[in-house]
């Protein structure tokens, strides 16, 4: 019991081995090596940790203890607002689980040049859907990703105000406004909200003419926006910014991209948005990343806090080779004087969206984009013929819509603990965030949810309101 | 042979992937398709992907993770702490009780997880005597920025934030902490290395003053130098006001051993990724920077927290003095998820061994490399041992052949070892390098590893060309750096590349 | 929609490429490179299949009718029987599933260099478990190893008589059988069945010694045997074989083996077994796979059925080569002159075992047979606490046991049912396979049940017993 | 680098797996382990096996993984149909609703299990026209013998067994169907070649007779040659009283267009590993050979049979006329799972399409391939087009260059192409070879197969050393056969080769 047994993750667990190290640095101990640890340093009670498990005990533990979740594949699931369920194509998990680029670091191009590829292939076909040259190596959320932008915007036009769409997910609100820094900070940038049509849901141009100034350094809004609609000013809205100075920051879901216009074609400067699906499980939230990409000018990539990887040629004749680029003006590069910082991120995400877009292709997009427009707007209009059930902004969205229950005297919470009952995950909760939609609910279509599925859930929620 | 990129793969018409088409009610219900989207907003063009059948598609990305070394070869890659993922941890995490789940499902449906994130809050809160972990950091620097951002919390609730606008760190702490407190807002002040490998208390207490709003520092650094006055900068910074953040990345020789919170500090961070066993996943993430503080600074931390009333476990929204969010959600569940189940695989005597291991690993190289030509250490006159990682330099092979680190990186994939790692910046010593040995690697393999960069300098001072022309026995050759600096030359993406290739007049 | 969509694992369905070959071969359709086919050939009634699934359907469908499965995950298993649940490594796992080698075929030593080694590791750590220096790939099952090492015997020995222990699974003794052939062929060989001890389940040996006789090709037995039993009296049985000429021929579970004697140490000259219990899942029974091994001589090898892969030199100096060996005596190389015949096996699970034996070493093996020794016997000792429940032979067993509820006036398939109840499968019903043990039923536990499952089921048969 | 045999490897107390102590309850009631065995079979030595780390163990296969071509490079695998084994197939059947079921469950608790390999009987029902199938052969060869074995319950129900001791194939049927019979107590007689391509319908009246037991026959046959008189062939066996098997192994090119049935077989066999999709594994299996025959024959199948009583899945295993057990158990069930999942993405169409491309890629391939110096075909007069295959020779490059196919096979995993396929014994033309496009692999990459072909021609008359020496760019060079036929040499496992090199007095 007492006996030493080597641990199986260390090679050198093995006294004897230990014995050969301590002899050839001719060290009578290992606690010699610590020596520069002050006593009082060290540990003032005892570490407590639950006994080790072997591999059996340990798998049986989570196996069990996860057993208390219940899942998307037993449920049927309405939940989206930032975190959709698309399908993942089982051939990106198997190339994204491989054991080479899970254990890689960051070697030279020579040791890790099957992942560099992999890399400039995520940046190039993400570029191809939104039309734009310049990709960064993922970030680590869109809210993450619009936080970067816009200080990118403030730094590039010297101003300290960011106008930004009313609409827009709470938690990336909260982002955004970390990165934009409390009031006290001296380099703040103040958050202006602009309205949007209670009728629509679309921005409030009046609005936003009134607020965009010579502060403005950038406009920020999102198609489809968080509550779901295809934000089709953007031509106007990127024309007012522009006329302001101001920088056009678009925030997109790339899963719309083939049915949808890539934000470019009507006046963004940096587009920002989310890789979570584009081949990546939801995994309870752990799912999620987002991307910063703009026009290939050098005003823009001088700003980027992202890592880049440039294809490039290499001593061989003919032969592609792939190498962080502008890897000196980044935190690594410059610490404090770096743009912004960088670090951990979402990179093996971004193999697993290579894989999505080149097994989805043109064609793949365009016809997700339809199926998702098809159910969705079905959904929403079955939905809609529920007695005292109301859908917010019935035309022009795209996966997302808004299902207003005020009018059944029940609220959200109410509603989704009775769909529970049925196997159904209802819409997220809208009640708190945007209280002027009474209780209201976000519900997400996506191509997963067949005709049979949406069925289900306008039947169990004519039963749940009914009650 | 050379794999193309997926962008010149293809042929006009071939699918990877089918979808669905919708039901004919549900067609017939919601007409054509294309007037349910707004007509400005509708795509005119056809993005230019490829178009591949998914057996193409596959093994072009299989073929590619074959070219990329990871530890199918050695990698001991310093200030990273190279771990062991055990493969049991991956199947869990990629089973459907966690990838097939939405975040905003009721806490009742999440019992599982939220009981998992708990337990290892409860571990790291025993390993760093911190009173509160919180895991939305997606990594190190993150976990920084989250720092800050407490600290910001912190002092605006005290109404001082905009007198304390500095925060103090090293020279040989990440860069990410000088990084992130300047993109929080705050001014940077940094500290030189005296020369026993760390700053002396005298420049610590020259920085502090009543605008000092904290201290973040590592502990062993990047040099794996232990600052035995650690107890003191805390007591100076506390004594000015400001707060102690420790940047706990570099815990690898420390676990077991030494307690954050016990030497003083307000706060902490765990690299999930690193120490505790996660996939590092090409420095790429996904990862977690676990965040922990004490009781005082709990209440700024960026919502919801995981927490247990005793029955049920809940994510606890209602948090009003907290700093906000970090990021979208709560965090990295499967990396948190990995972690925990490595710690539980190692119990608190596995951890103390891996904590040793991996130091008497490091002297034990150090013996070694010091012995080969052209090698030399940081502070070579500092007597303390190194912990877990040791600086050294190639300057003086440099000197005497011209073959400086970068050719070395180069040489080591020919014997399938992963290039080293130099050093952050700035670089203290020239032509830096630092390997960390770790505990996972036998001692063959870092023989291996010293026999190598023997066998480089040999050459270097025998041949020096074979090492600066490295490498050779690659998928690829050694690549121009220099065109991915200029803006006419660089291209990060395929459709940059192909304009720029075209304006250059070149093939296509 | 009836537009041509390309099928995704068909890179030429799309009718240009189509085009393009026929152009190139002159064919003015596909359906005249069929001219050889005569219309009396063709389908009569057209196919009809259900509809072609997109992945996500498909996910789903598999996904939602597999649900209707329990397993034993969920319930606390004591099935064994020629399946067995043992702890399986996750390593084993990950490298098994490697597309790399589930995609090889049989090219060359150069171009499956890998996948060569790995096979050449299973039989080389198989030989070192069985001490025995010659082992083959994998065959199908334990009893089809039996059946081929039965004929070996009999081609050897030129007999056509075959002795077999009775306490067999008669699963195992019908594959047999089957590879004895029926009484009407030419080369039938008759099985003797032996009787064994009905208070130790040990094989009588006054009864053997009665059928052996020089007829006799082999004496087939196992240890431990069907029942559990370990059958000790090795060396006398072989003795009495060898004694009339007759080949030793002993099954072992090779799990067994780091606290068993290998056969050969007690006088067997070809060993046969199961290989599923090396780091193979149950698989719904599809985990299962046989060896054979024997003594490294060639009146054994020529006789051997299987593949062979033998280490070798290579071209260069100091490098190891891999391949196949003895290809030519087999029924690939010989057709009906070959030996018995081989074909597609189990051989990706080789590279499980391989897996397996590589990560659990010698202490590893010692260390999970006294874990389950400790464990099979606490439960046997608790389950005969129980009143009216007996257990058949309590002592000298190794995982498996028979218990006998015949006390209980209960019959195993009522004890069944009752258990299910409480998440429990029970043992694996005997009554009409041994029905002069009653109504018993044969209990497997492994490694992988903890003393708390063990109660567990000792509560839960307490109450189903007494009801 | 060479990667070392893992015996080889380690180091004495290293651990690759933690396996837990007994708890102290159970130790004390169970007292010491060795008194659990007795005494005679307590094992006394320790076996040689490596003591390795979990990473060492892990990472060592992954390299070996690395070191094997399979689809990584083009492999288009005669006689064997190379096909796509989609990876959502592979995810589903290692859930744990497959790999943590027992096969003696009671049927309540495999429902799911049950009924899809139910309805994928019902598909290959309607594939061929047979009406029950079965899964327990595990393989081609197994489900060959089981034919075997049906035919020997047949013909014994009617007291002809011993009468009917012939079985009757072709010399371009696979060799196991010979085997098997030969196997199964049949004495076998095989029917050789016409001009044409297949035997003569004489050649096999004057093999019928009375004591016929079956014929075991497969079309196309091995060459990729349609016998345009089977259903007179079936006629001649059944009016002599015998049975006739189909060996569908060379299914892909007649899929959708006859059925085994309507021709007037009375059983079949589908390899589900080859034509369905699911992996070959190094034409190792796990396989399936779904063996499926007439109501007539459906008694005398192995049992047990999956049945559905309108409501319920079961195992029925209630068939007394059964031939008994083939194998343990009822199949290989992910296999089983693998092939519905593989048909049901294909559908009508798609599986349709599917034979259509392979003929007609093969076709295609045989217009390239015939340009090629060297290269000849087998039955070079016969003008019916070849179906997926074509049986080619290089006897006359063997001749003018000395170089013969096995020369070529090694030179072309040089290019990244897998070792094509020879043909099996015996060779019917000299220096044989037999690619099968299949529906897989892009115009793309069967052009470059043929262009790597015309290379390595191109090399055989140039300079033939270079083939002759291959491979120069793979993991291993080319290795010595004649030592492995040898007695003294071979060394089938690392225990033989350590006692024979011993011997040898070389090295060690």
């Amino acid at each position: 019991m007492t006996e030493h047994v080597a641990h199986r993750y260390m090679a050198n667990s093995v006294p004897a081995i230990k014995q050969e190290m301590l002899d050839a640095i001719g060290a009578g101990s290992v606690a010699e090596l610590f020596d520069q640890v002050p006593a009082g340093h060290r540990l003032a009670y005892p570490l407590e940790l639950p006994p080790a498990l072997s591999e059996s005990e340990l798998r049986r533990h989570l196996v069990e203890t996860l057993s208390k979740n219940r899942t998307t594949e037993q449920y049927l699931n309405f939940l989206g607002a930032g975190c959709w369920q698309h399908h993942v194509p089982a051939a990106v998990d198997e190339v994204v689980r491989r054991n080479e680029w899970l254990t890689s670091v960051s070697g030279e191009p020579s040791s890790d040049h099957g992942r560099n590829q992999t890399w400039f292939e995520y940046c190039s076909q993400l570029g191809e859907l939104l039309a734009m040259d310049l990709v960064g190596m993922p970030v680590r959320s869109w809210g993450v990703a619009a936080g970067h932008a816009i200080r990118m915007a403030a730094r590039m036009t010297g101003r300290d105000e960011v106008v930004v769409v009313r609409a827009i997910d709470p938690e990336r609100l909260s982002v955004i406004r970390n990165y934009c820094e409390p009031v006290e900070m001296p380099n703040h940038i103040t958050v202006q909200l602009v309205d949007f049509d209670p009728e629509t849901g679309l921005m409030d141009l009046d609005d936003l003419r009134g607020i965009v100034g010579e502060r403005t350094a950038a406009v920020y809004f999102e198609t489809p926006s968080y509550l779901g609609v295809i934000e089709h000013q953007g031509a106007e809205i990127a024309a007012i910014a522009h006329a302001a100075g101001a920088e056009t920051i678009v925030g997109v879901d790339p899963i719309s991209l083939g049915v949808l216009a890539a934000p470019v074609d009507y006046g963004a400067d940096i587009v920002v948005g989310t890789t979570q699906p584009l081949g990546v499980h939801m995994n309870t939230g752990g799912g999620v990343g987002g991307f910063i990409a703009s026009r290939d000018e050098e005003r823009y990539a001088r700003q980027y806090p992202t890592l880049f990887i440039s294809i490039t040629e290499t001593a061989q004749d003919g032969e592609y080779g792939f190498g962080l680029a502008l890897f000196a003006q980044t935190s690594y590069g410059l610490r404090e004087q770096g743009r912004d910082w960088t670090g951990h991120s979402v990179y093996m995400w971004a193999i697993a969206n290579a894989v999505y877009m080149a097994l989805m292709g043109p064609e793949g997009f365009k016809d997700v984009g339809e199926l998702i427009l098809q159910r969705a707007h079905y959904a929403a209009r079955r939905i809609a013929t529920i007695d005292g059930v109301r859908v917010a902004f019935p035309s022009g969205f795209f996966k997302e819509f808004v299902v207003d229950f005020t009018g059944t005297g029940r609220s959200v919470a109410d509603v989704n603990r009775a769909l529970r009952d049925y196997g159904i995950f209802g819409g997220k909760d809208l009640s708190r965030d945007f209280p002027e939609f009474g209780q209201s609910a976000l519900y997400c279509v996506t191509e997963v949810h067949t005709q049979a599925d949406l069925l289900r859930l306008v039947d169990a929620l004519s039963e749940v309101v009914a009650r | 042979w050379n794999e193309p990129v997926i962008l010149e793969m293809g042929y006009p018409g071939r699918r990877g992937l089918a979808v669905p088409e919708a039901e004919a009610e549900v067609r017939a219900e919601v007409g054509d398709v294309a007037d349910l989207i707004p007509a400005a907003l509708r795509r005119q063009d056809r993005p230019a992907l490829p178009e591949v059948s998914e057996p193409e598609v596959l093994y072009h990305y299989l073929r590619l993770s074959q070219q990329t070394l990871g530890m199918m070869g050695i990698s001991l890659f310093g200030t990273c702490t190279m771990k062991y993922n055990p493969q049991v941890n991956e199947a869990i995490a990629w089973r459907p009780e966690v990838t097939e789940a939405h975040p905003h499902q009721d806490d009742d449906t999440l019992q599982g997880t939220l009981e998992l994130v708990h337990r290892f809050d409860t571990i790291l809160r025993e390993l760093s005597g911190m009173d509160q972990f919180v895991f939305q950091a997606g990594g190190g620097a993150d976990a920084a920025y989250t720092s800050c951002a407490v600290t910001r919390a912190y002092h605006a609730s005290r109404g001082e934030l905009e007198q304390r606008d500095e925060i103090i760190t090293t020279i040989q702490t990440h860069p990410s902490n000088a990084a992130t407190a300047a993109a929080a807002g705050f001014k940077v002040i940094t500290l030189m290395l005296d020369e026993d490998g760390y700053p002396s208390l005298d420049a610590l207490k020259a920085a502090v003053s009543d605008r000092t709003a904290a201290l973040m520092v590592n502990n062993p650094d990047d040099m794996g130098v232990y600052n035995p006055e650690m107890r003191e900068w805390v007591r100076v910074v506390h004594d000015a006001g400001g707060l102690c953040f420790y940047d706990s990345a570099n815990f690898n020789g420390m676990m077991g051993k030494i307690r954050a919170r016990e030497i003083g500090f307000d706060a902490c961070m765990f690299m999930l990724h690193k120490t505790f066993g996660a996939p590092k996943s090409g420095v790429g993430g996904p990862a977690v920077g676990a965040y922990g503080c004490s009781a005082e600074l709990a209440p700024f931390v960026p919502t919801p927290v995981v927490a247990h009333d005793g029955e049920r476990y809940y994510l606890d929204h209602d948090r009003p003095k907290s700093c906000g969010k970090i990021r979208e959600f709560w965090g990295n569940v499967p990396v948190v998820l990995k972690a925990y189940a490595w710690i539980r695989a190692m119990g608190a005597e596995g951890v103390a061994e891996a904590s040793d291991i991996s130091v008497l690993a490091n002297n034990y190289m150090e013996q070694g490399l010091l012995a080969i030509r052209g090698v030399t250490r940081s502070h070579a006159d500092a007597t303390s041992p190194r912990l877990e990682m040791t600086r050294y330099s190639l300057a003086r092979m440099k000197e005497e052949t011209g073959v400086g680190v970068h050719d070395v990186q180069n040489r080591m994939t020919d014997f399938g070892v992963d290039a080293m790692w130099t050093s952050h910046e700035p670089w203290l010593v020239p032509e830096p390098f630092t390997p960390e040995a770790g505990e996972m690697y036998g001692k063959e393999a870092l023989d291996t590893w010293i026999a190598v960069l023997a066998r480089i300098s040999e050459e270097a001072y025998s041949d020096p060309e074979i090492v600066k022309t490295a490498p050779h026995n690659q998928a690829v050759h050694r690549v121009d750096h220099e065109a991915m600096e200029d803006p006419e030359r660089w291209a990060m993406t395929w459709r940059a590349h192909r304009r720029k290739r075209r304006t250059d007049g070149a093939e296509g």
